[in-house]
């Protein structure tokens, strides 16, 4: 019969998918997690939170995919990425290929130096979690509020609250800092 | 509980030094043949030879006044088909 | 916004949550991924409301453990993955023999053997039906969301008690580890159903007496009832039997008890099927992936619809042949090289299309994997 | 009339299942049933309640043994009494729960639940009656079959070394440890009473004859014969306390062998229930 269809269709629209790659123990499992939360309760939207497990999360490559829709989410995993997160070269060259054209892509410049495209937002994640924060741990953090400045898909507010909400106790200074600290660098850089 | 029969009697009577009358009393035990298995554990080890075994290997008390109510037979029955007529 | 009774979590916590729902009081367990998380979750959770979790030295040990405190009386459940769930199965026959309700959640790996721990598969299909030897009807359901995750665990404890029999949670790595926005139902909002226990005079009562329903009345122990229970194939009293005229009623009891309800066992989810031409079948988190592939089919204006097991065992055959009566061809779409496929060629009339989308590397079904199968087959 | 002490041979009778039919399926003289007596007479001793007992066993000539009985009682799979065990005992710690077992299917298939139940010292009371072979199955070699003996899977004589249960189970941590025979019926029942009422996991080994394969294949005589040897090569722990290993070679070592004061598994968990409920409100 051969009838073609493939060529017509369109990647579904009322999805954002983001993912946040980097090594094992860089915190990007905990961080899409409280963007999950953040997104999913208090913004009301629905949400689906992965990520790869394997051997690769215990010091590889590590991503965790967040899937945001008004809508029922079907497929649980991303598609096409609205968004990346890499926080090292290795995620920036295993997922680039995920993201969308128009996609946004923000790299931590202090450990990823060969970005093949222009189109990016480079930030300082770790030297900034070091230096302003004071805790080299929060660069995850730190890349939480970029991504709620870069993106917009979660506020400030609602991100500083869900991430206090999950932090251990006695580092709640440190993490409102250091949304603050991503926010402000990213606003300086958005288009 | 269930109905038990005790052996018939021995071939000779129990002498006239009897200390217990068994003409209306019961017999010192009281063997379940219909459990009992023959296996031979009180006939062998009660230490007065009270037993012996009939045609079939089941215990027959052939010398009852000389139980002494020591228990042995009994609690190594394994098929507990023998109890004491004593109080 | 913010509502107090939604929150973000994993399959396997719901499954938790789902089995607290259900008046669940015991756990016993051993670790193994994809599922130990629920093993964790129960060792929080259960001491919080009095009920009782222990890690057992092994699989074998904790369905023996599960079976314990069921027939003790009380509600009880393990979670385990492919290797433990093989382990299981000799104990699990025990529990369909002796009719003790219990639900085991498999989170599904890829096999065989150790296989892929963190990997996705849905393998032991066949195995949830087959696994223990001899006869027996099983039941196996198989959520594909977080919020299914609950309401399929309560409707597992529920089959389990109302039938007194195992019941089995096909979980997989993706449906197990997935986080999502769940609303936990209030008290009340969700059926929950409890074992019916005898009332007459223990003299009276025949553990395994046979009722017009064929599911007998079950004390727990201590409770007044002494009975006799055993894996030897048994009368009504509990007592082993090698009698023609009491093997054949217990067997068949353990059939038909399950089978002549298939109906209100059965649950399934249709989407566009009104006019479809070509239906995706599947289950799990495949059903994921056939929704999405449905969703863009249908824009690019292929009439294409959705089936979704949610009842895998007893096979809903009446179901689907009458969904998929105006069809001409189905896509079973599996995460492994074929076993709920050969059901469908059993129970689809001949003229039906069939044609299989399958994947075994441990990653999941993407829908792009089924458009194109789509296409193939139009 | 003579008086004598009463003696409670009917109690037995008292305890067994209405509706079961005797004799019992073991052969004649084994000694499964005299364990059986020697328990429900220990179990007549301590009053309890026979609707708060559980009764479970595995697979095997001895794991018939709790179906006689009118408790509660579970004939479960092959080893794995004393999980079964462990999941009614931690469902209701209240009852008391006495697990029937054998050699085979507590030290070989279910040797590991055994030493993790002494390890967790949950209460519940092991039987371990030690016939040395596997009888139900027809005399294969066991693991408590002693070297160079015959068993139709050892039919040269065994080249593999005997577990010894009760080193066993206190190395593992039991509470209670304890051997018996059951040519030493009366020790017997003061073991299992001692097992019963000891709060913890307590095992007694009760050494068994089976003249059927054992007894047959080792030219070791019928039921008699093998109970006088129980007799002759047993020591009391006390006297084999002062006896040289040459000298116990080949000798059961009987009585109390360890006792000790432990935690117990649903004591323990039950504290941990009532901190977190408390905290809870």
């Amino acid at each position: 019969m051969g009838y073609k269809f493939i060529d017509r269709i369109k990647v579904p629209e009322d999805r954002f998918e983001l993912r946040l790659s980097g090594s094992g123990g860089q915190g990007m499992i905990f961080a899409a997690v409280v963007l999950g939360e953040a997104i999913g309760l208090a913004e009301g939207k629905n949400v689906v939170q992965s990520q790869s497990y394997g051997p690769e999360a215990r010091g590889g490559a590590s991503k965790a995919d967040v899937v945001i829709s008004a809508n029922e989410i079907f497929y649980p995993k991303a598609m096409k990425l609205d968004m990346l997160l890499a926080m090292t070269q290795e995620a920036l060259d295993s997922y680039l290929k995920d993201l969308k054209e128009d996609g946004v892509l923000i790299v931590d410049t202090s450990l990823v130096t060969d970005i093949p495209v222009d189109n990016y937002y480079g930030l300082d994640f770790t030297h900034l979690a070091k230096n302003e924060v004071g805790h080299i741990m929060v660069a995850n953090v730190v890349a939480l509020g970029a991504i709620s400045c870069f993106t917009g898909i979660v506020g400030k507010e609602v991100l500083t609250n869900a991430v206090l909400k999950r932090a251990p106790r006695g580092t709640e200074d440190k993490n409102r800092k250091a949304i603050d600290v991503g926010f402000e660098e990213a606003s300086k850089l958005k288009k | 509980m269930t109905e038990s029969k005790t052996a018939g009697a021995p071939e000779s009577k129990p002498a006239s030094k009897s200390k217990y009358d068994y003409t209306n009393g019961p017999m010192p035990l009281e063997i379940n043949l219909s459990w009992c298995k023959a296996c031979n554990l009180c006939i062998a080890l009660c230490p007065k030879q009270v037993f012996e075994p009939d045609r079939d290997g089941k215990p027959v008390q052939v010398r009852p006044d000389d139980c002494t109510q020591c228990t042995i037979c009994w609690v190594h029955c394994p098929d507990f088909a023998i109890t004491s007529n004593y109080k | 916004m913010a509502n107090k009774k939604k929150k973000l979590m994993q399959g396997n916590m719901a499954c938790v949550e789902g089995a607290i729902y259900s008046g669940m009081q015991f756990f016993a367990g051993y670790p193994i991924t994809p599922s130990t998380e629920i093993a964790e979750g129960c060792s929080r959770e259960l001491p919080k409301i009095g009920g009782r979790f222990i890690q057992m030295e092994d699989e074998i040990g904790s369905i023996a453990a599960v079976i314990g405190a069921s027939i003790a009386g009380m509600k009880s459940f393990t979670a385990t993955s492919g290797p433990g769930y093989s382990l299981m199965q000799e104990n699990l026959g025990y529990a369909f023999i002796t009719e003790t309700p219990l639900v085991v959640i498999n989170v599904q790996r890829g096999g065989p053997s150790t296989g892929l721990p963190t990997k996705v598969s849905q393998s032991d299909t066949m195995q949830a039906r087959w696994g223990p030897h001899g006869d027996y009807a099983a039941i196996a359901v198989a959520p594909s969301t977080v919020q299914e995750c609950h309401t399929e665990t309560v409707r597992a404890f529920n089959l389990s008690e109302r039938f007194r029999t195992p019941v089995t949670i096909l979980l997989d790595e993706v449906i197990g580890h997935s986080r999502g926005v769940i609303s936990l139902p209030e008290k009340g909002e969700l059926e929950v159903y409890n074992r019916v226990k005898p009332t007459a005079s223990p003299e009276e009562v025949l553990p395994f007496e046979m009722t017009p329903n064929l599911v007998s009345p079950m004390a727990g122990y201590g409770e007044g009832y002494r009975f006799h229970v055993t894996g030897l194939t048994h009368d009504v009293h509990g007592f082993s039997t090698n009698r023609s005229d009491e093997i054949f009623p217990k067997l068949d009891k353990l059939h038909n008890k399950i089978l002549n309800y298939r109906d209100e066992i059965s649950k399934l989810r249709i989407e566009n099927m009104d006019d479809a031409e070509v239906a995706f079948i599947s289950y799990g988190s495949v059903s994921r992936a056939a929704l999405q592939a449905t969703a863009i089919a249908r824009e690019a204006g292929v009439k294409v619809g959705c089936i979704q097991l949610y009842t895998i065992w007893p096979f809903p055959e009446k179901e689907l042949r009458q969904i998929c009566a105006n069809c001409s061809k189905v896509i079973v779409g599996e995460l492994n090289m074929g076993q709920i496929i050969h059901e469908i060629e059993r129970v689809l009339p001949g003229d039906i299309e069939i044609h299989a989308k399958q994947r075994y590397d441990g990653e999941i079904m993407t829908p792009m994997q089924l458009l194109e199968k789509l296409e193939e087959v139009l | 009339m003579a008086t004598v002490t009463k003696q409670k041979s009917d109690v037995v009778l008292d305890y067994l299942r209405p509706g079961k039919k005797f004799p019992s399926v073991w052969c004649p003289g084994c000694g499964n049933g005299i364990v059986m007596g020697a328990l429900i007479r220990a179990i007549d001793k301590l009053g309890w309640d026979r609707d708060n007992i559980a009764m479970v066993s595995g697979i095997g000539c001895s794991s018939r043994l709790p179906i006689y009985l009118d408790v509660h009682t579970l004939h479960s799979t092959h080893g794995r009494a004393l999980p079964f065990a462990t999941g009614i005992k931690f469902a209701k710690p209240g009852m008391k729960v006495i697990v029937v077992t054998g050699d085979g299917d507590a030290l070989a298939i279910g040797g590991n639940h055994f030493i993790h139940a002494c390890r967790r010292n949950i209460d519940i009371t092991a039987i371990l009656i030690n016939n040395n072979i596997y009888g139900m199955t027809g005399g294969q070699g066991s693991p408590t079959t002693p070297a160079e003996k015959i068993s139709t899977t050892t039919p040269f004589g065994n080249v593999e070394k005997q577990f010894d249960p009760c080193q066993l189970a206190i190395g593992a941590g039991a509470s209670y440890v304890a051997r018996t025979t059951v040519y030493h019926t009366p020790h017997m029942e003061k073991m299992l009473l001692a097992a019963l009422e000891h709060k913890g996991f307590s095992l007694v080994e009760a050494v068994s004859n089976c003249h059927t394969y054992f007894g047959r294949l080792n030219r070791q005589g019928d039921a008699v014969a093998m109970l006088n040897l129980f007799k002759e090569n047993s020591v009391m722990k006390g006297k084999a306390s002062k006896m040289t290993d040459e000298e116990l070679k080949g000798k059961w070592v009987l009585g109390t062998l360890h006792e000790h004061e432990a935690t117990e598994f649903c004591d323990e968990y039950q504290k941990l229930v009532d901190a977190q409920m408390s905290k809870r409100g």
